[in-house]
């Protein structure tokens, strides 16, 4: 427990630290200072990481307090952090591969003046700092504080070259869709306090409290949790913010799309698995979302041209099969695709990136080609990276995918027969994009091809470590029909109970896995033939040019529900506003105006009319003497009613 | 029917007729001429009422000072006879109708006023009116209202010769 | 005695600057007798309170009772911080008779003190008013250029508002048992249902019109346009919590039956306000309005909240009464600082904020977040809680009412977006070295901000009471 | 004779003097229409007045009852005097300026 | 008593001042330690020392309300001729008669304030009423106060008919002229047993309503204020109407009660629209003087709600409502006529030009409008809290509460033209005394607005 709050206090406030000590001292420290901080903050957070897991190991989950959040007679959310498997591995690929985004990015970011390079680097670090407290939260509200946390930072970070209007539009799209998922999220924390009175794991997530839970309870908890998730983690229909957040520098979007954020929806439903295997219908409508959002943004990734889009699509897509995993129960698959992804994913963008800095910000990939022998250990790494993203065994992403597909295909074959396709698209657009890029001849303006070179030791450096990671990290989750032990799924028994037994013959498993590695492979040969020699010019079927429009999602939005929207409010604005509501106060003015005008004519200035007024008066008294109880009557009547 | 009630009647129906022509003479000289018919008719109503003092008083006062005063004022700034523009008519005619409709409201109020059946005024019986009975009233009982009325005079007086002068 | 001095020493630094001509002199003046009556404020929270309580009118029996709960507290807490900050800020803005602007602003710290404080519905009326007549004075004479119209509507319509209460108060008054006003005789005033009803109806109207409630709205968007911003800024941080001060001190207490029985109207009263404000707040182009129309979504939410009548909201209410103050003077003092500069409020004509002023940028985003209730701000904490409340409430009133969150979202970061970022415009460019008495001020209130954010329990400990007298009744 | 026939009598004159006031536009008939008016009630109340006396006679009360009301009568023409002249004067100096006492255009003042 | 006999005495003594004293100031001093002598002789009558002790053979009755009364009104007559002085002396060179005018006036109120015999309120109402046809019409050469005489003047005899015809079917019916309560029971209007008696009645409310001017007998207000002197407008709407209003509370709060439920519809009626009347009308004044008129019958309305209450408190409430709104409207007055034109446009920059001018000004208006911490509120409320406690319904509060959100629609136009609108006020040059007295009366109305009591509890010594 001491060790534990100290090492945790560690992780988390080193991070911090960073923040603060960029953030306002931005104006004072050297470049070489904040990068040297920045970069030796996110990585001592990791060693500390380090010590964590293997306290965990050792010694099983600790919950860590520091001080209550809100603590009244109705309602207690303590400051708690919770350490064991799963935040525990969640913490390690967090830092570990920061740490080296961070490296990287100190090289990557060193065109910008130094205030600007702090607040790059400030950014990062509370970058990682919320999504560390997000994994380590031991209630649903801890977990929101990081999970908008990673929001704003993405946001501040898709928008950090500020002076362009179109990065700031994508950061506050980022922000809003995050936050319409944020919305569902909050609902089902609210929904968990009425009903339970508590958002801590340990009294939420256990049998007791699912007996205080009615099936639509359950239900409607995790549809809002996992309408958390899609925003989040850029799923049907809330993902168009996260292609758009390549606006911000290469180093963020890898670490947007391979440790931090885009996880945060899985590691949330991982998380709270027992309420969701506890939801059919959700589950069903996880399946279907992740293998839906898994196609379509497969099928926008071949007609990309723009390196980040691909790679951003193919994140899209690689989500959609986590979601795959989870809602088919494969919880701990999901947590492995989650690792191996973080790991070839940052590869890749880190690679992209590189390419990047070595065309001159130029990202169209028709107009590169040929870099293999120009950019070496950018070419062999991002190979990597790709063998990996297409599942070729026996790099880590084949172990991932395959036991995804595996669960997918004992829930129902056609989520395997999709997923596969989805996976041969992986395989294609992903070889597309490398062969257009680095095979073939160069294609862009002389001047580029002068000045191409291999990035500094501070990029390859985490290529290198990354892609050795891409390669290896199926080790953790070899499965045990390959003699393999399963590491991981193992390690989050305490979480996500033993794996369910798919119930498959080895021999089924084996040809599933064939099937899926074999046509994977022609898929990305395929793409090698076509693109060796020329490259993807405007796409002139109609599929194409639907699928290069991103199947016009964009403006589809923008028709459905931004344009009627914002009519919406004008109207509110212009009509009801002004005309309605204040018309009406103002009329109320307005018609005492009149009536003064009016009736003020009365008083006509003649005495004859006056005294026969007067007359009219002693006449209208007597009249109402006459009447009294009638009068009387109808008033009565009129204050009842 | 005794010869006080005819004349009860006769002074009734004189008064009325002497009022309306006040209204509908086009001379105001004439007006004022008639109005003082209609004080003497009222006059003779205190006599038969045995009301002499205000008979008296009646006849001093007003037909005697006010309405020479009247005259005086008229004959001052000599208002000519066609001088005054007609009202239109049916300013008149709302006129009527609004002193019309108060008379029949009051009469029929009257009529149904309980209290009053079968009570009589007693003609030229009693000696309320006469100045003795009068005269201690005024000065026993009411004395302070007596006093105080000077105090009416005077501002009048202060008045009259404030906006007398020139 | 320490209660009175909250009334005292406004009045009496408002009273010395009539005779001060000098303007830095009444600067400092005002500045100096407002930090006095923070310094008072901030040693009362950690004192128990004994209530001030002498015969005022004894043929009315009113008497002169000011009384400090956590409410209370809360609340002059934050008008004790207002003001020095309010002063602070405008420092450098060039109002002309200064001596009166000031002192007038002092006064109606005064009456606000005096409407948090006061224990008699009579004096409680009185202070009603003397926070407002001030405010007509300010806005009018130091205002835009249509002041006058829009502060007499404003003072007309929120006139009207406490002449209601008032018939409420008499009301009450001939229907309790010893003819006082004091609240605890109001609470055990005999009314039937019918008459609770419309005691309450009169009381609500005033409160209603003082957030202001949709769709008794309008006057407040026009008033904090026009208004000097240093009056906009009581305005919106302070004065509106008068409204929400009145529903928690008064009519809950007072009329337990058409409380209950109208909590549903209410709610789906304001929430249709919360999402109707957040819309048009987004087609806004004036940054002032803009903050005005979220101001209405966020009391809208606040008071929805409180008419939820769980606990949980109506303790997150509570504490959302200090923060939404404090952000929102925030972001008017930025709103303040640029248009002061560069002459504008129409959010088209800036851009480049964050090149050109860095910092004043940073503090824009840090209020901008934490009026969109981004966890560990200070708004979070609170607007959790009123959700959840809302959500006990009736689950789709929090679920309409939550879109609000998005919305907030859009707008606010349209703002920032229009504001702090892109290239820098001809305007923004004009502007040159900031006040640095605001710049320390907006980062006092972003600590502040941050602060009660990672750590509000000391806010909840210290409304504790009031939600004790509320629900344990 | 019934006070009713008084009182229909009186009120009639009362009425004329009602509608002459409502009726003529010279201001010294509107005033002398005035002047009916009160004359009506003078003998209105002396009616009433020999009616509460010939009561109190006849129930043998006391034979002074009803003299208030004669005093009455006495008090409003005082009043009626000191009005006459104050009215008169008023009427004069209006003459003296406009040289019209018609009432109709008494209307500089309006609205 | 003694304040009827030194009222007259002094009354007197004012008339030959002008025959002997031709200095203006010197005048105005005695008439102003006349006023004193006559709230110091009031105010011994209250404590039991006579001038004469007669016997007034029911005629008048002293209570402490009614001598109370007479201090107070007699105080604000101070106050006004303190005030006003120079500005009478303006309007003719013997001021002295106006004084003595005052004097008679004040003899009048006194016997407003005591009758216990309707030939005393007929008395006391002319005598009221006839100086103040002469005031009206005393600027004898400008047209409008000419011609505001004679509508008044004919108005005013009218409703005298009116009130004569009321009084005679009182005495028909009851056959006395005494305040005495009828012995009747309270039933619906049209009891016969007691037709004669009612409809004197409401022929003489009628008639009093004609004299506080309350709707819709009100049609003389308007113009005669607007066409009479305005220091003579303010002695008007202020002294002499609140006489009348104690006048119509004593002879009501007797005999309402023969009226039945009639009474609190007739009042109802007359009240709203009065209110109406007088609210919506001046919304809509170009002159600050005629607005001024309007609002006076819109106070009126409010003044009406005490005859609601027949409690002590509708007695407090009037005479604090008279008190306050005196002050203020004395206080409005006395600038206004200093103005040198009557519209709104005159008083712009006035805030500007003559701050503590503006400020007391403005105290006036918040007191009129009702605005708290000043004593129009305090007035207002007790009106209303009368009100409920009668037993009134909450709407007619409600109401009430409407139409003074309404007044404040007029009321604030001055203050908008004198502290928003930049300008030169067309404003006669005033001396620097003036605008202390103008202060004071601020600073009075200010104290009632936190102490009312100070004013009401003399009424419990």
């Amino acid at each position: 427990m001491g060790i534990m709050k100290i090492l945790v206090g560690f992780i988390i406030l080193w991070p911090l630290a960073g923040f603060l000590f960029n953030g306002l001292g931005r104006n004072y420290w050297s470049k070489k200072v904040i990068a040297y901080k920045a970069t030796g903050y996110i990585f001592a957070s990791f060693i500390a990481s380090i010590f964590a897991f293997i306290q965990v190991q050792n010694h099983g989950a600790v919950t860590v307090r520091y001080f209550d959040f809100i603590n009244t007679d109705t309602v207690k959310i303590p400051f708690d952090f919770k350490v064991d498997a799963l935040s525990s591995l969640f913490l390690l690929v967090i830092t570990g591969v920061g740490s080296l985004i961070h490296l990287y990015s100190t090289a990557y970011m060193k065109e910008e003046a130094a205030p600007h390079y702090a607040r790059y680097f400030s950014y990062l670090n509370l970058f990682i700092f919320s999504m560390l407290i997000l994994v380590l939260g031991d209630n649903y509200v801890v977990m929101f504080i990081g999970w908008e946390g990673v929001g704003l930072c993405s946001y501040l970070l898709i928008g950090y070259w500020f002076t362009n209007g179109n990065y700031n539009y994508a950061a506050k799209k980022a922000f809003i869709m995050n936050r319409i998922g944020d919305l569902g999220f909050l609902l089902a924390i609210f929904w968990l306090i009425v009903k339970l009175g508590s958002v801590n794991y340990n009294e939420v997530l256990t049998a007791t409290s699912l007996t205080k839970l009615s099936s639509t309870d359950i239900s409607g908890i995790t549809l809002l949790l996992f309408v958390g998730a899609m925003g989040k983690s850029a799923q049907i229909p809330l993902f168009t913010w996260l292609p758009d957040a390549m606006a911000g520098p290469t180093p963020v979007s890898a670490l947007i799309h391979a440790a931090t954020m885009v996880t945060a929806g899985i590691y949330m439903i991982t998380r709270s698995n027992i309420l969701f295997s506890h939801s059919e219908l959700t589950q069903n409508v996880i399946a279907i979302i992740g293998i839906s959002t898994a196609l379509l943004a497969a099928t926008i990734a071949i007609k990309q041209n723009d390196i980040k889009k691909v790679l951003a699509y193919s994140t899209v897509s690689q989500l959609g099969y986590m979601f795959l995993g989870l809602g088919v129960g494969a919880y701990s698959g999901a947590v492995f695709h989650v690792i191996t992804h973080a790991f070839f994913k940052a590869l890749l963008f880190l690679g992209a990136g590189s390419v990047i800095h070595a065309m001159h910000h130029e990202q169209d990939i028709r107009k590169m080609g040929g870099l293999k022998s120009k950019l070496p250990i950018t070419h062999i790494t991002f190979l990597i990276g790709c063998i990996a993203i297409a599942g070729v065994p026996p790099f880590s992403g084949f172990f991932s995918k395959d036991e995804i597909l595996a669960a997918a295909f004992a829930k129902s074959p056609i989520y395997w027969v999709l997923g596969v396709l989805g996976a041969a698209m992986t395989a294609f657009y992903m070889f597309r994009l490398y062969t257009t890029t680095f095979l073939g001849k160069f294609r862009g303006s002389s001047d580029q091809e002068n000045h191409l070179h291999e990035s500094p030791l501070a990029m390859t450096l985490p290529l290198i470590l990354l892609a050795i990671a891409s390669a290896l990290a199926g080790a953790i989750g070899i499965p045990e029909m390959m003699g393999g032990h399963h590491w991981l799924s193992h390690n989050l028994i305490p979480i996500v109970g033993k794996p369910i037994e798919l119930g498959l013959s080895h021999s089924l498993e084996w040809t599933l896995m064939a099937v899926s590695v074999s046509i994977a492979l022609l898929a990305l040969l395929l793409a090698i033939s076509m693109y060796k020699k020329k490259t993807d010019e405007e796409p002139t079927t109609t599929l194409g040019k639907f699928f290069y429009h991103k199947w016009h999602i964009d403006e589809l939005y923008n028709e459905v529900i931004v344009e009627p929207l914002n009519r919406f409010a004008g109207f509110l604005k212009n009509v009801i506003e002004k005309q309605i509501i204040d018309g009406a106060v103002n009329g109320t003015g307005k018609l005492v105006q009149y009536s003064a005008r009016k009736v003020r004519l009365v008083q006509n200035g003649q005495v004859g009319y006056y005294i026969l007024f007067m007359v009219a008066g002693i006449i209208l008294l007597f009249m109402i003497w006459f009447n009294d109880i009638s009068i009387l009557l109808f008033f009565n009547k009129l204050t009842k009613n | 029917m005794n010869i006080v009630e005819i004349l009860f009647y006769a002074l009734s129906v004189f008064a009325i007729v002497c009022a309306i022509m006040v209204l509908i003479s086009k001379n105001p000289i004439h007006s004022v001429l008639w109005l003082i018919l209609v004080f003497f008719a009222i006059s003779g109503h205190y006599i038969l009422l045995n009301a002499q003092f205000l008979a008296i008083v009646n006849i001093i006062v007003y037909a005697g000072a006010i309405m020479v005063l009247f005259l005086f004022v008229i004959m001052l700034i000599n208002v000519k006879k066609d001088s005054e523009p007609q009202k239109q008519l049916f300013v008149k005619l709302i006129g009527v109708i609004a002193g019309g409709s108060f008379l029949t409201l009051s009469i029929s109020l009257v009529k149904q006023a309980m209290p009053l059946v079968g009570k009589t005024v007693p003609l030229k019986e009693g000696t309320i009116g006469l100045i003795h009975p009068l005269g201690k009233a005024l000065f026993n009982d009411y004395v302070v209202p007596f006093e105080i009325s000077s105090v009416l005079f005077l501002s009048a007086m202060v008045g009259a010769v404030l906006i007398g002068k020139k | 005695m320490m209660l009175v001095s909250f009334l005292f020493l406004p009045v009496l630094a408002a009273i010395l600057l009539l005779f001060i001509k000098n303007n830095k002199t009444a600067q400092w003046t005002a500045i100096f007798f407002s930090g006095l009556t923070l310094l008072v404020a901030l040693q009362m929270l950690y004192t128990p309170m004994i209530d001030f309580n002498i015969t005022w009118l004894p043929n009315l029996n009113t008497r002169f009772i000011l009384h400090a709960d956590g409410l209370s507290k809360i609340l002059i807490l934050l008008n004790a911080i207002s003001f020095p900050a309010i002063f602070m800020a405008t420092a450098n803005n060039d109002y002309k008779n200064r001596n009166v602007f000031l002192s007038l602003l002092l006064f109606t710290q005064a009456g606000l003190m005096g409407v948090f404080l006061a224990g008699d519905a009579l004096l409680f009326y009185f202070f009603w008013e003397l926070a407002l007549i001030p405010v007509y004075f300010l806005c009018s004479i130091w205002g835009g250029e249509k002041r006058v119209a829009v502060t007499f509507k404003f003072f007309i319509y929120t006139f009207l508002g406490s002449l209601l209460m008032l018939a409420g108060i008499l009301f009450l008054n001939a229907h309790t048992g010893d003819h006082s006003f004091l609240i605890s005789s109001f609470i055990h005033a005999n009314l039937t249902g019918g008459q609770q009803v419309t005691a309450f109806a009169l009381f609500f109207m005033a409160f209603a019109i003082k957030m202001p409630l949709f769709p008794l709205h309008t006057w407040q968007p026009d008033a904090y346009e026009q208004s000097p911003t240093a009056v906009t800024m009581v305005l919106s941080a302070v004065m509106v919590k008068m409204g929400l001060y009145g529903v928690i001190r008064w009519l809950m207490p007072l009329f337990p039956v058409a409380f209950m029985a109208h909590t549903h109207v209410v709610v789906i009263l304001s929430v249709i306000g919360i999402l109707y404000a957040s819309f048009i707040a987004i087609r806004q182009d004036d940054i002032k309005r803009l903050i005005a129309y979220s101001s209405i979504a966020h009391i809208g939410l606040m008071n929805a909240a409180l008419f939820t009548h769980t606990q949980i909201a109506i303790q997150g209410a509570l504490i959302q009464l200090f923060s939404h103050g404090i952000n929102v003077l925030g972001l008017w003092i930025v709103a303040d600082m640029i248009e002061q500069q560069t002459g504008t409020r129409s959010m088209q004509q800036m851009g480049g904020l964050a090149k050109k002023q860095p910092t004043l940028a940073i503090l824009l985003v840090g209020f901008a977040l934490a009026n969109i209730a981004l966890p560990l701000t200070n708004s979070f904490a609170g607007e959790f809680l009123m959700f959840t409340g809302l959500f006990q409430f009736n689950p789709w009133m929090a679920a309409c009412a939550g879109v609000s969150v998005v919305l907030a979202a859009i707008y606010t970061l349209n703002m920032v977006q229009k504001v702090a970022y892109g290239a820098i415009s001809e305007k923004i460019n004009t502007m040159h070295s900031p006040n640095k008495g605001a710049q320390a001020v907006l980062i006092i209130l972003l600590i502040i901000v941050f602060v009660t954010g990672v750590y509000p329990q000391p806010l909840f400990s210290l409304t504790a009471d009031t939600l004790q007298e509320l629900f344990v009744k | 004779m019934p006070i009713q026939y008084y009182i229909y009598f009186c009120l009639a004159l009362f009425s004329i003097g009602v509608v002459g006031v409502l009726t003529r536009r010279n201001a010294i008939i509107v005033f002398m229409c005035i002047e009916l008016m009160l004359n009506a009630v003078n003998l209105l109340l002396v009616a009433f007045s020999k009616m509460y006396n010939g009561l109190a006679v006849q129930n043998g009360v006391a034979n002074t009852a009803g003299i208030d009301a004669q005093i009455f009568v006495f008090f409003i023409m005082v009043v009626a005097a000191a009005e006459v002249s104050i009215g008169l004067a008023i009427i004069v100096m209006m003459y003296r300026n406009t040289h019209s006492i018609d009432i109709n255009f008494l209307n500089r003042l309006k609205n | 008593m003694n304040a009827i006999i030194v009222s007259t005495l002094l009354g007197v003594i004012m008339m030959f001042c002008s025959w002997g004293i031709k200095s203006q100031q010197v005048q105005k001093n005695i008439a102003l330690i006349g006023l004193f002598i006559l709230i110091i002789a009031n105010l011994a009558q209250s404590s039991g020392w006579y001038v004469v002790d007669y016997d007034t053979k029911g005629m008048l009755t002293y209570s402490i309300f009614g001598l109370y009364a007479n201090t107070l009104l007699f105080a604000l007559t101070f106050i006004y001729v303190w005030i006003n002085g120079e500005e009478i002396a303006k309007i003719n060179n013997t001021s002295a008669d106006f004084y003595s005018l005052f004097f008679f006036i004040l003899c009048g109120i006194s016997v407003l304030t005591s009758f216990d015999n309707l030939l005393m309120l007929f008395l006391g109402i002319e005598i009221l009423s006839i100086p103040l046809y002469i005031l009206t019409g005393a600027d004898k050469k400008n047209m409008f106060s000419n011609e505001a005489a004679l509508k008044y003047f004919l108005m005013g005899s009218f409703s005298t008919g009116i009130l004569l015809l009321g009084i005679t079917f009182i005495y028909g019916a009851t056959g006395s002229f005494h305040l005495t309560a009828p012995v009747v029971s309270i039933s619906t209007g049209f009891a016969q047993e007691q037709i004669l008696l009612s409809t004197g009645l409401i022929l003489l409310f009628a008639a009093m309503n004609f004299k506080v001017s309350a709707a819709p007998f009100h049609f003389w207000t308007p113009d005669v204020y607007d066409g009479a002197p305005t220091v003579f407008t303010s002695f008007m709407a202020t002294i002499a109407k609140a006489a009348g209003f104690i006048a119509f509370i004593n002879v009501f709060n007797t005999q309402y009660k023969a009226l039945g439920y009639s009474w609190t519809l007739l009042l109802t009626f007359v009240i709203l629209s009065t209110l109406l009347v007088g609210n919506i009308i001046a919304v809509f004044q170009r002159s600050v003087k005629r607005m001024l008129a309007y609002s006076s019958i819109a106070q009126a309305g409010f003044m009406l709600f005490a005859l609601y209450g027949k409690s002590e408190i509708s007695n407090e409430s009037i005479l604090l409502y008279a008190v306050v709104y005196s002050i203020a409207t004395i206080g409005i007055f006395a600038v206004l006529v200093k103005m040198k034109e009557n519209s709104f446009e005159a008083f712009n920059g006035l805030g500007k030009a003559h701050p503590l001018l503006a400020f007391a000004t403005t105290v006036f208006l918040f007191s009129l409008a009702g605005i708290p911490l000043t004593g129009g509120f305090f007035a207002k409320y007790y009106m209303l809290s009368a009100l409920l406690k009668a037993g009134a319904g909450l709407w007619l509060v409600l109401v009430a509460v409407v139409f003074a959100a309404i007044s404040i629609y007029y009321y604030f136009k001055i203050i908008q033209a004198m502290y928003f609108t930049a300008g030169v006020p067309a404003i006669n040059p005033l001396p620097n005394q003036y605008k202390y007295q103008l202060l004071t009366l601020a600073i009075l109305l200010l104290v009632l607005g936190v102490f009312p009591n100070l004013l009401l509890n003399y009424l419990y010594f």
